[in-house]
């Protein structure tokens, strides 16, 4: 796989088709790749890596790519494809800028994942089948790559890259028993006091890095409110309590229905507050209450929250369903 | 130097936060270590390092300064500061220490210094802690730090069957001899040492060439071109400035109740695209511009500022945490030693 | 900062009974920004006014705040009040005292605790208000009238009258609409077709109207004042401008079995035809559906006799595109199916006949030429049974209507009472549950009908109606007699209730105008704006708005008329301003707000901007046009990133609102 | 739940102009009593509501929060109250997922007709919000009375 | 308990002109009735509206006035715009005085000063003229180049002309960008200006105004035969704590609020290029 995203990367360069290539960058260690931007062959040789680490999500970095002169190509991972369609459907990106490889994807790793297992010190990574091979200033240690991957992988939503160009690799299908929400279930399982003292030992976390703001695929506004002074919501740091909740309710709020479930949200926050849960409660409820939707699968559906019919539920299921009491 | 045998250091624990509130790294929810009030039944935690860093506790991330009320064109301006209480922090690593000193540089010993921050460091006790496992993204040995001989108030060792405490300073020693601890022998922690040292001698960036990175190269490393490159991934999240022991840069923001109006500093990042925000434009308005400067200070201009010391101890949380893993090494090491 | 006037009204002793108003006005004074804050007896009065505009001038106020009824009762009144004074009229706020505080509690304490914090709510508001000013766009002086029946013809005539160009869209190949159908009208009995066709005449010679016959609306776009309409002109395949109406073609066409729907299918005419004698235009239109030489190629009758040579089987559908400065709709009404009712037996005998079907046997120009003939057996009818309210007034809104479809208990007494003068010998029952009869005469009428011509009106349903041997037996139940009753009638008429015409909902929502269950249109209010739309610029004339009769649809229409007088009188519109508005430089260009904008107000341009170290960028931004756009504010909330925010309703002046109240 | 006997709830009505601001003035023409607790802000149409100024009545102190609009299908600008609805449903929904008090949340619908219905649902919701008491998952600390 | 360096003191309002459309000067004194605290020309203060904000503006006034403190303040932001709307007797915080001021003892001691100011930056600049008048004998000449876009926008028109241009030893010269009604000075932008004027290389310069003023006027100085090592100006950057710990104004390893904001231009090449 590596090889021939590698092996398509110089072609597209080099056939004219594009004059740049979004990838991923070798860093330090073999797990810590960078998404970078590739102009030649030799780049590509020496710095472009694909491997189980390569979890970044690259469709945002169009917004502002897809602007400048040229085609660039970009290769996406299932579950990025979604977002580059919803951005697109967004008028974010211009399509005919970019030259888009679907990869199929079985998954991608985490080390914070492999940290957690107790694995420190690692300081190389060699994929060994389903296994991962880790040289760690301890000695050398093996994991599944099973036990290693992300938690929206565990729960992979669908392996289908929903726009390209080109396929890497087989395109796969979309996965409806993902038990994706089987989490956001078990907390609607809880009392309210259960649930709120969960939430509040989650977010009271949160060091508002807008590290998952900064990195959604869905929140590309050129301005955040919680940026501008002018919107009368904006902090840097959380103050209170109510701040810290504030930002990451109205974080989902504004990217319920638009938001894919990629789940970079929760791979990327520093204090590991599962993010992607408030994101699939939304999903969850709105397949529920008004129909299976799955943002950026396709151009043409209305969003659930730009849309209604005339005999849509009323806010008081809520008291009906929703979480016990 | 004393010693506590493993089982009894959390009486030692107890005993300490009974005359002054006790911080120690334990386990806060999932895969994190955090510095947490002490209280019965918490364990240390197994982690080499806290998630967020020791400064918090000395620059919290936020903090009120004062408080006004407005009456028509009166105002009456509310010192609210209550006295600090005094603190032990235990476990604090060899890295989250020398960052205090970096810290104190700008807060204590330019004047005019920061109360906030000078009356927390002198009611703040700082007992370090020798780091046993080293991970493969520390990295202060490359600032000369020495994680098998920490600095701070107390310097401690865990070893299998003890804890050994060494005072440092008289405020440390005095502590040490409240607790009425037993004399131990120096060796056992020297053995200990030498095993920290061993494996820090294998650290991948423990020898982290920062030539080029001083004054006489600044003009050099800023006009540098790679800094585009370098900088084409970054988020401009506030991750590593959060997690950064030794990020300094704060915000005054100010909060309305409608009764009052509370001014509060909040820690700031230099990545965020308004921080140098005015009216009428930024003077860095690309994350280019954002990126070099967050490491022009550490590598640069601090240095250049406070006799030739780095910003950054090495701690390598910014090499775990960055979303997109782009670090201070990759800087270092594209810019700096032979590549400068 | 703003220097902010605050005056708070007793309303006589409506407010001042149950809020200590000198409280209120010495608390408000405390507020940041008020320079002054005063009470009056009533605020609404010349004097309070003038109190309020000498405060204005004296004090240099830049904002005001009047605490007193709702704003819906005085807040146009104080806006001119300030306007007057020089202050923009939207530096006004009101805090509303009396509907929402004094009438509501009986506590003087708390009223007045609740009164300094609305009073303090609407201070923090206009402390962010900003001067608006409304915009201006250009109106286009011409009318659309779409229908072509009386209300139509009507409103297209006044508006002509005026001066203004109007053209009339009409979906049949001849305007005339339903009162063309009809033989007499009540109270008076004139002859309908001997009122209508000179006004259709009218329409036809008037320089100022020009007719789309057989022709729909497709598409409409735009807004009050500049609507932009796409008109399918449906092929006739005649040519308009050659054909002379002789007629000849459609007494040659050999398709002569043609349900004839002028007749309601009580007679059939040729594939080839013109509706009926005085339609205007008076051109002959070829049906499609039944045409041999369009349906096979065979045939050509119609060409050949043609002496004008107007006959174009190759003529398409044609598109006209035109620009309106209003748009008055005018689709009329039609009786209700009758399928559902099979009780009355209207499908199993030719004898069940609905009123309208009456109409036209009772009609000169008619299938029976005036002679009372029962369809079934063309013999004269002795028994005649009138059902009244089929469909109307119903519990069950599957099968009928709620409403009462109000012209029925009329035509029925003159159905009645023509039968009874035309042919004294038949028995002429009328089952009925309520006359109902206001309206000039109208009583008089229905009197005359049971006392002068001995109609015997039963109040009572009819429940069953059985064809017998020729008769209709009809069963039924007298209320006031308390008595079943068992008819042999001839003929029973079925007063169906009517509905709107089914083009009105497809047009409804291009006009973006609003509709009650019943698809008859919403008026702006139902009784101070009875023949405007909620949406600005489209007009409501006759019974699309509900059902009306003749004179009251005429009125209808003239009133419609000169609201659109009164709006294409104007060079130019001055908008609401108090209406969204787009901040580009935060704009993401993600079509949220349009998607949920029910105007279509939004559109998106590709802008250049600067972007960072003397770069340009192109980025996509929203813009609203002011004109179209009514202010409802979905937008601001569909945009994620706080571009799109609500002149006079903005996000900072409502949480402002929401900070004083919590307070 | 422990029931405060003095406590008073602050109530947030959002009122759209057209039917429930109506309705609410209506109430008050006849005279019928609510507690002085609610106090309402009138906005353009329910779906002016930004969930913004929900959660920011909650932190300034609000124990609850109401939306009243037109019933749906009578909305002055014929959709509003249908995204309204669509956004509070999901919203009150994340609120009880995060473990706020559901109760503490309402839409109802009221037209200018219906005085009556606007004052009995505020009685009963001023009571509702009674018995849960005061508003402490999602208040700000330095906004507390 | 100690004071804080962030902590202000209070300030009243007692005076507001206004200057030109968009800049207003404002008069403090302390609560009370005295000038809040003693400053160099060329140094800075933070003046705050609680609940606006808080920001920096360079004290328009001499030093040597003993009674009050001036500001000229030009509308652009959301503290300026709420200063323009307030009314005299209004309460402000105030802290400072902040940076290094001019060397006015120092190296501009017994020199020929030549001014250079555009629109509002001539703000700083008063303070230094007015110091420089109040010690005269301590300088040379005094040339005050100053240009604005219109007659309108030239910030204490009235002290330039009623006092400034009829002192003995000071020279005024005006410009406007271009031409007006009833104007009948020079018309042009202030480098063009400065070149005509051409003044003796042995003066040392003192500019303030926009990026691009400062740009040109500089290349002109130098083709004139200026040294860099003549020429100072005064910077403006954001600034927070204006202590030199928030981390904001820094150019490299100089912080305009600490070390600067005035600096000599030799020393500017010293310092990377983002400002």
């Amino acid at each position: 796989m590596r090889e021939m995203i590698k092996a398509k990367a110089i072609e597209l360069l080099e056939n004219g088709t594009v004059n740049r290539v979004l990838g991923w960058k070798a860093g330090e260690f073999f797990y810590d790749l960078t998404p970078g931007i590739f102009t030649s062959r030799e780049e590509i040789e020496e710095t472009f890596e694909y491997s189980v680490f390569s979890a970044a999500n690259l469709s945002k970095y169009l917004i502002a790519e897809s602007r400048k002169e040229g085609k660039i190509a970009v290769f996406l991972k299932p579950c990025d494809s979604y977002s580059f369609q919803q951005l697109l459907k967004e008028h974010r990106i211009w399509r005919d800028r970019v030259y888009v490889v679907g990869i199929a994807c079985d998954g991608m790793c985490s080390m914070d994942v492999i940290r957690d297992k107790g694995i420190t010190g690692v300081t190389a990574v060699e994929e060994d089948g389903e296994n991962l091979k880790l040289t760690t200033l301890y000695g050398d240690k093996t994991i599944a790559k099973a036990d290693a991957l992300l938690e929206r992988c565990v729960h992979c939503k669908s392996r289908k890259v929903v726009v390209f160009d080109e396929m890497i690799g087989e395109n796969g299908e979309e996965i409806p028993d993902s038990h994706r929400f089987d989490m956001v279930e078990k907390l609607e399982a809880m009392t309210p006091e259960e649930r709120f003292a969960f939430w509040r030992g989650e977010l009271s976390r949160c060091i508002r890095c807008n590290a998952c703001r900064n990195v959604c695929p869905a929140c590309s506004c050129e301005k955040c409110v919680f940026d501008n002074d002018k919107s009368g919501i904006a902090q840097k740091a959380a103050a209170s309590d109510f701040e810290e909740n504030n930002f990451h309710i109205i974080r989902a709020f504004h990217v319920a229905s638009r938001c894919t479930d990629c789940g970079e949200c929760s791979r990327v926050c520093p204090q590991n507050i599962p993010l992607h849960l408030l994101n699939r409660k939304f999903i969850r409820d709105i397949n529920e209450l008004y129909g299976e939707y799955q943002a950026g699968s396709d151009m043409d559906t209305k969003p659930p929250l730009m849309n209604f019919t005339t005999d849509d539920c009323e806010p008081s299921v809520v008291y009906e369903r929703g979480g016990k009491v | 130097m004393k010693k506590v045998f493993a089982a009894d250091i959390y009486k030692v624990f107890a005993k300490v936060s009974q005359k002054s509130k006790l911080y120690i790294p334990a386990d806060d929810g999932v895969s994190q270590a955090r510095f947490l009030p002490y209280m019965e039944g918490m364990t240390l935690t197994e982690k080499l390092n806290t998630g967020r860093s020791a400064k918090d506790l000395f620059f919290p991330q936020v903090e009120n300064l004062l408080k006004f009320k407005v009456s028509g064109k009166q105002i009456e301006i509310v010192d609210q500061r209550d006295e600090v209480e005094s603190f032990v922090i235990f476990g604090v690593r060899a890295c989250d220490c020398r960052s205090f000193d970096i810290l104190d540089n700008v807060f204590l010993y330019d004047e005019p210094a920061d109360t906030f921050y000078k009356t927390r460091r002198a009611n703040g006790l700082v007992i370090t802690l020798a780091c046993n496992a080293p991970e493969e993204t520390c990295f202060c040995t490359a600032f000369g730090i020495d994680p098998a001989d920490p600095a701070g108030d107390i310097t401690a060792w865990k070893m299998a069957d003890a804890f050994y405490f060494r005072g440092n300073t008289d405020k440390g020693n005095a502590l040490l001899a409240e607790l009425e601890l037993v004399e131990a022998d120096e060796e056992a922690a020297h053995q200990q040492q030498e095993a920290i040292r061993a494996i820090a001698e294998k650290l991948p960036f423990g020898k982290l060439d920062l030539t080029g990175f001083d004054k006489e190269h600044l003009m050099e490393k800023f006009k540098d071109p790679r800094w585009a490159e370098l900088s084409e991934s970054c988020l401009g999240c506030g991750t590593c400035t959060f997690v950064c022991p030794t990020c300094q840069c704060y915000d005054i923001r100010e909060f309305n109740n409608g009764k009052e109006i509370q001014r509060f500093r909040c820690w700031d990042s230099c990545m965020y695209s308004d921080f140098t925000m005015m009216a009428h434009g930024t003077n860095r308005p690309t994350q280019k511009e954002r990126f070099r400067q967050r490491f022009m200070h550490k590598l640069v201009y601090y240095p250049s500022n406070y006799g030739g010391v780095y910003g950054c101890v090495g701690c390598g949380r910014c090499l775990q945490k960055c979303p997109v893993h782009t670090n201070i090494v990759k800087v270092a090491k594209t810019l700096g030693g032979e590549n400068k | 900062m703003q220097r902010i006037g605050v005056f708070v009204c007793w309303c006589g002793s409506n407010i001042a009974a149950t809020v200590d108003v000198e409280a209120v006005a010495n608390a408000l004074a405390m507020e940041p920004g008020v320079v002054i804050s005063t009470n009056y007896q009533y605020m609404c009065s010349q004097a309070g006014q003038e109190m309020i505009q000498n405060a204005i001038r004296e004090h240099k106020l830049t904002g005001i705040v009047v605490c007193s009824c709702s704003p819906r009762m005085h807040e146009a009144t104080f806006r001119k009040t300030a306007q007057q004074a020089g202050l923009n009229p939207y530096m006004v706020e009101i805090a509303n005292i009396r509907e929402q505080c004094s009438w509501v509690h009986k506590d003087k304490l708390t009223g007045t605790e609740k009164a300094i914090i609305l009073g303090r709510a609407a201070i923090a508001k206009v402390h962010l208000n900003a001067p608006l000013t409304a915009g201006q766009s250009p109106v286009t002086k011409r009318a659309l009238v779409i229908g072509g029946g009386i209300a139509g013809i009507q409103t297209a005539l006044d508006i002509a009258d005026a001066g203004f160009e109007v053209d009339i869209v009409e979906k049949k190949p001849t305007i005339g609409g339903k009162m063309s159908q009809i033989d007499k009208t009540f109270p008076t009995l004139d002859c309908a077709a001997c009122i209508l066709t000179p006004k259709m005449v009218d329409v036809a010679q008037n320089e100022k109207i020009k007719i789309y016959s057989y022709s729909e609306v497709e598409a409409v776009k735009g807004f009050v004042g500049n609507f932009h309409v796409t008109i399918r002109k449906k092929a006739r395949y005649v040519d308009e401008t050659k054909c002379t109406g002789c007629g000849l073609c459609t007494e040659k066409c050999p398709q002569k079995k043609v349900p004839n729907e002028f007749n309601l299918g009580l007679d059939t005419r040729r594939a080839i035809y013109i509706p009926f004698a005085q339609a205007i235009p008076k051109v002959a239109t070829i049906d499609a559906d039944y045409c041999s030489m369009l349906k096979s190629g065979k045939c050509g009758v119609c060409s050949k006799v043609c002496t004008a040579g107007a006959i174009d089987y190759k003529q398409t559908d044609q598109l006209i595109e035109q620009e309106y400065g209003a748009i008055v709709v005018a689709t009329g009404f039609n009786p209700i199916s009758m399928d559902k009712f099979d009780e009355f037996a209207y499908s199993k005998s030719p004898d069940v006949v609905t009123s309208l079907e009456y109409e036209r046997l009772m009609n000169a120009a008619g299938p029976t030429g005036g002679t009372l003939l029962r369809p079934s057996d063309k013999t004269h009818p002795h028994t005649i049974v009138f059902v009244q309210c089929v469909g109307s007034r119903c519990d069950s809104s599957e099968k009928g209507k709620s409403y009462c479809s109000k012209i029925c208990c009329m035509y029925t007494a003159k159905h009645a009472m023509l039968t009874r003068e035309k042919y004294p010998d038949t028995e002429v029952y009328v089952f009925y549950i309520d006359v109902r009869t206001p309206g000039k005469n109208f009583d008089e009428f229905y009197r005359r009908a049971v006392e002068d011509y001995d109609v015997h009106y039963v109040k009572g349903m009819v429940g069953k109606v059985t064809p017998e041997n020729g008769k209709l037996k009809v069963q039924a139940s007298d209320l006031l007699g308390g008595r079943q009753m068992h008819i042999d009638a001839d003929m029973v008429v079925l007063a169906a209730a009517i509905e709107p015409d089914k083009s009105a909902r497809p047009l409804a929502t291009m006009l973006t105008a609003s509709m009650d269950t019943n698809d008859f249109f919403t008026e702006a209010h139902p009784k101070l704006r009875p023949v405007e739309s909620p949406t600005a610029g489209i007009f409501l004339s006759g019974a699309c708005q509900g059902p009306k009769d003749i004179p009251e649809t005429v009125a209808q229409a003239g009133a419609a008329a000169s609201k659109v007088i009164g709006l294409l009188a104007k060079d130019n519109l001055t908008c609401n301003p108090c209406v969204a508005k787009s901040d580009e430089m935060m704009c993401n260009g993600c079509s949220a707000c349009e998607k949920v904008c029910p105007y279509g107000a939004i559109t998106y341009m590709d802008k250049e901007f600067r972007g960072p170290n003397r770069t340009t960028l192109i980025r996509r931004v929203a813009s609203v046009n002011p004109a179209v756009c009514q202010g409802c504010g979905a937008c601001t909330v569909a945009c994620p990133s706080g571009a799109m925010d609500l002149q006079g309703f903005s996000n900072s002046q409502i949480m402002a609102e929401v900070d004083a109240i919590c307070k | 739940m422990q029931v405060n006997e003095t406590f008073t709830p602050t109530i947030v009505a959002f009122c759209c102009n057209w039917c429930s601001y109506a309705g609410a003035d209506l109430s008050g023409t006849n005279r019928l009593n609510y507690p002085a607790n609610v106090k309402i802000i009138r906005i353009p149409c329910s779906c002016r509501l930004n969930p913004m100024f929900i959660l920011r009545a909650f932190q300034r102190g609000a124990d609850g929060v109401i939306l009243c609009g037109c019933h749906p299908g009578d909305c002055h600008y014929t959709t509003g109250n249908y995204y309204a609805r669509r956004r509070m449903t999901l919203l009150f929904s994340m609120l009880d997922f995060l473990g706020i008090e559901k109760e503490r949340t309402r839409v109802e619908w009221v037209s200018a007709a219906e005085g009556a219905k606007f004052a009995a649902t505020m009685n009963e919701f001023v009571d509702t919000v009674t018995k849960l008491g005061k508003n402490k998952r999602l208040e700000d600390l330095r906004c507390a009375k | 308990m100690m004071h804080d360096p962030l902590f202000p003191v209070l300030g009243v309002v007692t005076d507001i002109r206004t200057d030109t459309p968009d800049v207003k000067t404002f008069r403090v004194v302390g609560v009370d009735g005295k000038k809040p605290f003693i400053h160099i020309p060329g140094q800075c203060a933070m003046l705050s509206i609680p609940g606006v904000g808080e920001a920096l503006f360079s004290i328009t006034s001499s030093p040597t006035n003993e009674d009050y403190m001036e500001f000229s303040i030009k509308k652009c932001g959301c503290v300026t715009t709420w200063l323009h709307a307030m009314e005299p007797g209004q309460q402000i915080t105030i802290r400072g005085p902040y940076g290094n001021g001019f060397p006015v003892d120092t190296d501009f001691a017994g020199k020929d000063l030549v001014f250079v100011a555009g629109g509002i930056g001539l703000a700083p600049l008063r303070s230094v003229i007015n110091y420089v008048r109040h010690y005269r004998s301590r300088y040379g000449s005094v040339d005050i180049v100053y240009g604005a876009r219109s007659k309108d926008d030239l910030v204490d028109y009235a002290e330039i002309i009623e006092e400034w241009s009829k002192e003995e030893g000071i020279n005024v010269h005006l410009t406007i960008d271009n031409p007006q009604e009833g104007w009948d000075g020079h018309v042009g932008f202030v480098p063009n200006y400065v070149k005509e004027l051409g003044f003796d290389t042995s003066k040392t310069v003192v500019m303030c105004g926009p990026p691009i003023m400062i740009k040109f006027t500089l290349a002109g100085l130098l083709e004139l035969g200026f040294d860099k090592t003549q020429v100072y100006t005064t910077f403006e950057l954001k600034m927070k704590c204006a202590l030199g710990k928030c981390g904001r104004c820094n150019i490299g390893d100089k912080y305009v609020c600490k070390d600067g904001p005035v600096f000599r231009l030799d020393q500017m090449d010293q310092l990377p290029d983002e400002y």
